[in-house]
């Protein structure tokens, strides 16, 4: 039980990263099917946002206290001990008035602006790959006040022919959700969205924010990742941060707390399988 | 309005109340209280050509695509989350081209069926432009809106033919109470045409007045008491999600249509004359005994997902 | 207790009246402050339409068994043993999409053409009178499948100079609910409503429907009334209809429902002093 | 978003959150839960110059009237229905200029709550045009619809400044419940920049919990804890309605501005220093007492009213 901490894994990092994009006294939702997010919620709420609105995904229950992280998000596991519930008109209305301050989406493709595809590969004409859709996220990317977009699938290694498939690609086949330019280029400020669009992409590698043009650029890389890795990882060129720096690991307290809120560890379905050992020395 | 003092029927005929072609909206979402026993009989009345609506949905809508019932998807989701992932018979279905992919969002289907619930011919909206959305339905329109200049997305009225749902409690003039989150089944219930419902238990009047009216009975055409007719999803408290059968149906589906065909569809749900026989196939009282252990402590809880 | 009914009100002739305005099946909502519609929803109820969905005004209840009737219509008195309860957003929702079968309305003023004015009296820039206001009565009077106007002031005595003041006037000061005439002077028919508008109006001398123009044609009077009676108690030129009849009067069990239903005789309260003691035999 | 841990505060603080020119939103409706309370110590505060928006209201409208602190009305019905008839403070003030009209729909008003709470810059409605509403109210515009051709009315968003609302109970946290009829107070609480309750009792939140929680804590700015808080309009079941107050009440505004001050104003509202001498005023425990014994049998229910 007590042995002390020493070493904090990859989804534990991104648990806590995510988290530390995610302001006090805000409205913030995390959709289903997201267990990273679902943690970096209720760890947040318990450390340095204790006046967070937590809103569950699927069940729309406001600040629950979950016995345990199930793979299904719409259980009456997640909802224990919630303080009320919203409904899916509510919170949506929520979101769309500007009460909505984060929320959370990820992609099958992420381009540089922060367009997330979640729907097909593919053109109309010719479906290569249905993807699952995108739940509300399409409303949500215009609607949220901020969007930390997050993915445990970045690194991208090749074939036998050499070929990567990456997840940060260059366009997306399908605009799910929109970043900084819409489907047709426009940049996000001519659209009459609410939300000011992503600021945050989280992945198995580093961080990236975004640049005044709305660009991805890295922010953070992690004590096992370069630069040079991150780019040959990435299908598409991006801008350093001038003070690039290493990720700030979790304290042990933190790390602690992942645990006892993830006991089945339901969070490492999110990892491929190789990222499920990589582990940081604290 | 429909105010019959006595809505009861067989499952037969409440499925039957959807036609070949009906625009359907399923209730219920993801793993939680899907009305599984009504789509198992729609399948075996071999509906054809459903054009479904919703929000976050899993192995319904898979399910019935695996069946050949779906021609039209306008759901917003249909994936087993991080449990299974994608899902096998919808994915074969969109790419093979035999379901035609319209998928939705969730806040653009919740004004659609406002829109429907008020009487409007549209709702507006903010959202969606810019995205991928607005070139899969040509039948939204924008506007400039004349109070800030704002271009707005308008969406038409989504009327479903009919909303299939499965609830907690009915009495039996079609009065609902549902308990936990009702996802889309209130908007669906009152922008429907037609509502069929299944219920865990048809109360006396008082009792369920007493629980509360989730939706009224004037939206409400035909109730049927078929007891764990959400399985293999959850209808807590009554009874947890089965996850062992869910993964069950998972593998087959991974297989292929053919496999699914055989192993999933034809035990569990053509060679089913009826609910009482699907109950013993999947394992019967033992099995559903398991699902209503998830009270007695959180171990036990647990053990369910493991 | 027991012995016989032989005589009824006239406040009890108008309920029945506009009770039998009441088709079965259909949604019908009363407002507030309407005792004679009150109790003829829930006299139809109990009568020639048990599958009325009956909506009472002010607390949205569904198929309430009222205990009395009291003067207050926001009071628990009036909900009691309700079947279900809405709320006032679906309640007018469900008239919006035309699924209220019919709605009943009243006004200070009433114009040949069903339009009723419960807001001013004067024009804006002079207000002479101010009325209450119609509630939810203007989105009805257009959203409603059908609308039964009443009145228990018809009649309209000359005073010391001989002059009346209408009820039923020529032109109505402020339209707050609309007829069969905009308050421009278009036909409905031009306009994108949902409803067909006023069929009936029941009052204290007679009752008339609508001629193919959207026109108020007396079609019944009462025992104790004439149409040269109506025609000095109103403010405008009307048709009769060519069978014009005395009106039906409620059976004995009918005239014993309503002294059930409120035995405080609340309804009296909307009819005028001398009023209050017109009875016909039965 | 409210979010602090503990939103009690005092009656008088409570109501500071109301500013000269407010527009304000007052909950409950006619004779049922309106915060009396509340709109008394809004008088004592000496609040000037609101604009009032509603639906259907008696006492409370036409005692704000009747203290000038309203200067446009924009309800769509102020009055005492067949009870007493015509709010006789609220026709002055209208009459002599002082309040300025600008009565509204039910559903013209839901619709333009509905716009500020989903964020939209109006609302369409299919009613309204025709009447003399219209001509009221110029901020409305009309379109074409680009669907059905038919001529539209749009609505603006309405967001009130304050809601002043009496609810039953709530928790420290801002969690609300009520019970009965929520007329508008729920569409009110979302659309508001602030709202501000007084409640019979504040509860510990499992307390609370287990009645359910009708309007989730972040939409509430402040909670004071005052008991017969609605007096003398009812609050179920705490309590009926108190005609007899209410017929004195009507009495004293019949007679004229001056009277009503001096008469009703002066003994209930200014020389009430606070709540509890209010309550003293209008006949103390004997009078409470009395409203709490309709459920005793409905003679005793019906004597209310006589």
């Amino acid at each position: 039980m007590n042995e002390p901490v020493r070493t904090c894994t990859l989804g534990e990092l991104m648990i806590y990263q995510i988290a530390l994009t995610i302001e006090d006294g805000i409205l913030a939702f995390h959709g289903f099917g997201s267990p990273l997010v679902q943690l970096a919620l209720h760890l947040a709420k318990r450390s340095h946002a204790p006046n967070l609105v937590l809103v569950a995904g699927a069940t729309y229950a406001v600040n629950p206290s979950p016995l345990f992280l199930t793979p299904t998000s719409n259980d009456f596991v997640m909802s224990v001990g919630a303080e009320c519930d919203l409904n899916i008109e509510e919170l949506f209305d929520l979101a769309a008035s500007g009460r909505m301050g984060r929320m959370f989406l990820s992609g099958l493709q992420i381009d540089p602006w922060g367009n997330l595809n979640v729907t097909r590969l593919g053109d109309a004409g010719h479906l290569k790959l249905k993807l699952p859709g995108g739940g509300g996220g399409c409303n949500l990317s215009c609607d949220a006040g901020h969007i930390t977009i997050w993915t445990a699938a970045h690194r991208a290694p090749p074939d036998q022919q050499g070929r990567r498939r990456f997840r940060l690609v260059d366009r997306c086949d399908f605009v799910t959700s929109v970043g900084h330019r819409s489907v047709d280029g426009r940049p996000r400020s001519e659209l009459p969205y609410r939300g000011k669009g992503p600021d945050w992409i989280v992945t198995d590698l580093g961080i990236f924010d975004f640049d005044a043009t709305g660009h991805a650029r890295l922010n953070a890389v992690y004590p096992d990742t370069t630069v040079e890795l991150v780019a040959e990882n990435t299908g598409f060129d991006f801008p350093v941060a001038a003070d690039l720096a290493c990720a700030r690991l979790p304290e042990p307290g933190i790390i602690e707390l992942i645990r006892r809120l993830d006991p089945m560890r339901i969070h490492r379905r999110e990892l491929s399988h190789d990222d499920r050992t990589r582990e940081f020395e604290l | 309005m429909f105010t019959q003092a006595d809505k009861r029927c067989s499952l037969s005929e409440l499925v039957a109340q959807v036609k070949d072609g009906d625009v359907v909206a399923v209730g219920g979402g993801l793993s939680w209280r899907e009305p599984m026993a009504a789509l198992r009989e729609l399948i075996r009345h071999g509906r054809r050509g459903l054009t479904v609506v919703g929000s976050a949905h899993g192995i319904d809508i898979d399910m019935l695509c695996g069946a050949g019932v779906v021609a039209v998807s306008g759901e917003s989701y249909v994936g087993f989350e991080q449990d299974f992932g994608m899902a096998p018979n919808y994915r074969r279905a969109c790419e093979s081209g035999a379901v035609q992919v319209r998928d939705n969002c969730c806040y653009t289907l919740v004004q659609q069926l406002r829109a429907a619930i008020s009487g409007l011919p549209f709702m507006p909206i903010r959202s969606v432009q810019g995205t991928g959305f607005e070139a899969l339905h040509p039948e939204f329109k924008t506007m400039i809106c004349p109070y800030t200049g704002d271009r707005l997305v308008l969406v038409p009225p989504l009327q479903p033919d009919v909303a299939v749902l499965h609830a907690h409690f009915a009495d039996r003039h079609g009065n609902l109470h549902i308990e936990g989150p009702p996802v889309a089944d209130i908007l669906f219930a009152k922008a429907s045409r037609k509502v069929i419902v299944t219920v865990e238990e048809i109360l006396e009047h008082e009792d369920l007045a007493e629980k509360g009216v989730t939706i009224p009975y004037f939206y409400v055409t035909a109730v049927c008491e078929v007891r764990y007719g959400a399985h293999p999803t959850s209808c807590y408290p009554n009874y947890a999600y089965d996850r062992r059968h869910t993964q069950h149906y998972y593998d087959q589906a991974r297989q292929g249509a053919e496999v699914f065909r055989e192993n999933y569809l034809k035990p569990f749900v053509s060679q089913c004359p009826d609910h009482r026989v699907y109950l013993e196939a999947i394992g019967g009282r033992e099995r559903l005994n398991r699902l209503t252990t998830w009270r007695e402590s959180d171990e036990q809880w647990r053990s369910l997902y493991e």
